[in-house]
């Protein structure tokens, strides 16, 4: 029997204290440092994998990724407007939110299956990389339509040279340039100590998770709705691409697992400069506040489950 | 000693987002402006409390020491296009300056 | 461009030290007040120097935006509560605001 | 031959720098995410061996130590009153000081005793939490008696929910729902790092106790010969309690420990709210300034020492 | 509630680099100023951008409340010392303060 | 085939990164917190070797650096008066930087001596703070001239009491009263993590050092040639110093280094105090836009192929 993992009791800890008031705070500062961690160790080993195998296959990959990541986007902007009644500039930036990816989910998802020794594609982490932005700019458009004023430099600036895709890039150009040998000596702590960084990150995103309590109350059922509804079709459309593209289980559980997870970081950002109509309280206690924990709690187990269904594996 | 010359200047003193940091330097570079001071700061205010805990809830503060028609300028253009949809809270005082070629 | 239209609130800025600030928050959501921006500070007064090394010696700097007698009322509060076993000076100022309602 | 613990000498290392005011500091935030570290780290371990282990006999152990928390303020109080002249509020405060323990103590107590391979009772960490408390709540009462007006549901929030607190109770029930082996991943970061954190951490200790000296020069010697006394005194209780608690050797030396310590974080924060007339300086020179020290550097193995004497062990 | 006292006192603020901050603190007290108050900032001047990424490029603001006269022997101190060879730019405003006799 | 170090790798992103303006960088807190932590394992590590060492050596040698650190000054104050026409503040304030040394450098000079299985004598860790010092007195003296009101008790405390020599000697006592065997507990932290810590840093280096281009491009080739030749020929004296110290190869290539390298931490410091009218701006470009990556990415092993050749030893 597995016992229930340590980052997921973190993270539940930091809810849990969160929801009750504790003073409980990381330094902002520890925060910054613990994502930038992550990142840098997602992009190294990524990049090691890549180091040991021909880069060609990759091409189509990307494509299919970004299509991927427009039309998630394009299917939650038309279900937030049709069904959930959100005007134009919520529904994009909230769809944007949807098409784009969370690199903490996938950090979850990673942990979750090497400990159970399931082998991932490496190329992985660039996908990771590479999903966090079509969705950025489809969102825009769909705020604001195609207009001469839209500063399209600063904002592919924003999303190619935000933090999070600079690092996972970063990480990997390193990681592929050294080798697996080559990092030897810096393995133990990007890789040895990754769970357990992971572990405090997800403490700290307990801690915001619940501060999205009172958002939800707000807005009622309906974004509990679509938070949980998107991540299953998007997880359908993640494994129908991995299975298009000949990944593993594993392979086909992460970019499942990808394509539900919803972006909290750097399509807030973009977002709020992008389309300041929208409120980013509502997007947030959707992504953050249901479908992030939804994933790494249920979804992650379940498209595992899904994965080998598909492939016919034994699990 | 002799007394000190100072001259009269506006002082304006924004609170907002953190992540308008970026534009607004944008905005102060392109109406002149030379020079500002910006501080991390948390707060309360119309839009709920933002303490800082995350990117999201961080607020900056922003002084700008200039002449009172480019602080007026530019708050006029902050209101325009900042107050319907960011937290943000502007004020002006009065301060006194040497070197009032500098501002 | 019209000339903007601004009114005089006043600014009640107060030096403490940083363990008070949740209970100087509640004091002010007490009063009615509608917003408030905090930010980190270290310094010396009549208790001593305040180097913000570790949480005892830690300080904040409060900037309230508000209507002349809140401010008093605040500021009277302060006075009586705080003064006298607290790191603590405060000093009103006059600013100017736009959307005076909001203050 | 024993060498000096490094940990006590990065201690020493923080008071000699602080003393020939060099300008080395830390970083406040790397202070915060130490402590943070090492108060999950004492509550993983601890969590972790209640697991293996029945919670029956926990209750009358922690019925024992909330009343060995009240004894030593009340005695602490009477002393300050009656032999050091203190006023009532800096009595009751710096009492409060006394009755509670210190985290910092409490693991450089952990670090002497596994480096000597001497067990202790997993349940350590459960009663350091619990012995934060009552001083608190009975400091409050002895300076202001009890009246209508004391706010007892925020001052229950600052005590139970305080860093702290929730820290240690928290990483206990995650040790304590992973277990063992579900720990075993993060396992490196936050038992095998702990000395070295612990290291670090005292630095900044050491610093911080530095300057405590000029208080104490001001006080004289009153509150240095307060601030040896009573750990003895409480020593010899916690070591009485640990006895007819049936502890080990190890458990014994750790009760004595955290009887003798005295707080430095979680009460004057309390204290500093809820005592306003009484001087944080006083009670830190004392419980900083000479508990601390004297507590790591002769205080430890001389409990230990005692122990080993009382239970007829050899040593 | 019965009108508060206030009494009007010179509010110095200096923009400055962080490495002056122990030269200044000096200066303060050897002056016979007996408080004020720091925050760590970033901002931009005739110096350039100073952004705060590494110690060089930190910026402070320091706070002074004392009366007209000091605050004038200060400022005339800074800008004969420090004006000419550092980023530092200051400005003097007028506050209400209790406990005049504190300042 | 050597495959490039990672350390390196780390350096080039933050480098490129930073010319790209990229939106990335480390918290302020997690730059302090690494340069302390490699301070402290930079001493520790020294100070255990000492331990195993008589110290009676150690005397002639702290005087050689010290004359070698005095020359280095006075030789780039020339250069910089006579060859590339500065005024006297700007040349005594760059002559100082070249004159001290950089833990920067240094670490990644022991990083790359210990992959490859290259011995250095223990105490260079001693050395490395020692010759911090003399450049910035000497440099004061340059630019200022010996005057009654230069306030040589606070350059003192400055010059011995700032935070990177605190933290080397400190470290280095703990290590040699410590002993290999007493920091057996926390050498996972402060030598198996160096190399990755380390890497981190150099990240943050990068993005500093492209901050140093505009200022390079204002100055022309002037700072460039100086950048560069500097280090050579001080590599020269530290290697001709080295082998009349009788260093080994591994020595006598760190030596090299510590000569070759500029401070950018404590001499900018120092002087933007001690000698107000130099710009910082300038010391700054040659020192870290110049001579830094010049001597990470090619003076080691340059300067560790010189030493095999003049002791004759095979590389
Ligand atoms: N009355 C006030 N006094 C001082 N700061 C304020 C005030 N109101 C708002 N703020 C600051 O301005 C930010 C934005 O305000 P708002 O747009 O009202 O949400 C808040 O987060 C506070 O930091
Ligand atoms: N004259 C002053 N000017 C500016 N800030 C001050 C002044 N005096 C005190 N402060 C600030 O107020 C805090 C408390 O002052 P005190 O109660 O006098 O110890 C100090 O730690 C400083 O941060
Ligand atoms: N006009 C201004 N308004 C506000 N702050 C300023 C202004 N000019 C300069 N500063 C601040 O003062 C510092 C030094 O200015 P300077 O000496 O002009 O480089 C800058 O880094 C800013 O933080
Ligand atoms: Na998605
Ligand atoms: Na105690
Ligand atoms: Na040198």
């Amino acid at each position: 029997m597995n016992s229930i993992d340590p980052v997921i009791l973190f993270f539940l800890f930091g809810l849990v204290a969160g929801l009750l008031r504790s003073e409980l705070k990381l330094p902002s500062a520890l925060y910054d440092s613990l994502s930038i961690f992550l990142l840098l160790a997602i992009g190294l080993k990524g990049g090691q994998g890549l180091a040991t195998q021909p880069l060609g296959p990759l091409l189509p990959q990307l494509l299919a990724v970004v299509v991927l990541g427009v039309v998630q986007t394009l299917i939650a902007f038309g279900a937030l407007r049709a069904i959930f009644r959100f005007d134009r500039p919520n529904a994009a930036a909230t769809a944007a939110h949807y098409g784009s990816v969370s690199v903490a989910t996938f950090a979850v998802a990673a942990a979750w299956l090497s400990s159970r020794s399931i082998d991932v594609e490496p190329q992985m982490a660039i996908l990771l990389a590479v999903m966090e932005i079509p969705a950025i700019l489809v969102g825009i458009v769909l705020a604001r339509g195609v207009s001469k004023d839209t500063d399209w430099r600063s904002l592919g600036h924003e999303a190619f040279l935000g933090k999070g895709v600079t690092l996972l890039l970063g990480g990997m150009a390193i990681g592929w340039a050294a080798g697996p040998e080559g990092l030897q000596p810096i393995k133990i702590m990007y890789f040895d100590l990754f769970k357990a960084v992971l572990a405090l990150f997800l403490l700290e995103m307990g801690l915001i998770v619940s501060r999205q309590v009172d958002e939800l109350k707000r807005r009622g059922l309906s974004l509990i709705a679509f938070g949980l509804a998107m991540p299953l079709l998007s997880a359908c459309l993640g494994l129908g691409t991995g299975m298009m593209l000949g990944f593993s289980v594993g392979g086909m559980t992460m970019l499942a697992t990808l394509a539900a997870s919803a972006s909290y970081i750097a399509v807030p950002a973009a977002m709020r400069i992008a389309v300041p109509e929208a409120n980013p309280a509502v997007s947030l206690a959707g992504s953050l506040g249901v479908t992030f924990p939804f994933n790494i709690l249920a979804g992650i187990p379940l498209y595992h489950w899904m994965a080998t269904q598909l492939t016919g594996a034994t699990p | 000693m002799i007394p000190i010359q100072t001259e009269k200047r506006t002082l304006l003193t924004v609170f907002t987002e953190a992540t308008l940091e970026h534009v607004l330097i944008k905005d102060i570079d392109r109406l002149g402006i030379r020079g500002y001071t910006i501080c991390d700061a948390r707060g309360k205010g119309s839009r709920g409390v933002r303490d800082a805990t995350w990117d999201e809830s961080k607020n900056i503060r922003i002084e700008i020491i200039c002449a009172r028609p480019q602080a007026e300028t530019l708050l006029a253009h902050l209101q325009e296009r900042y107050y319907s949809n960011y937290a943000m809270v502007a004020c002006l005082s009065e301060v006194e300056v040497l070197r009032p070629g500098k501002f």
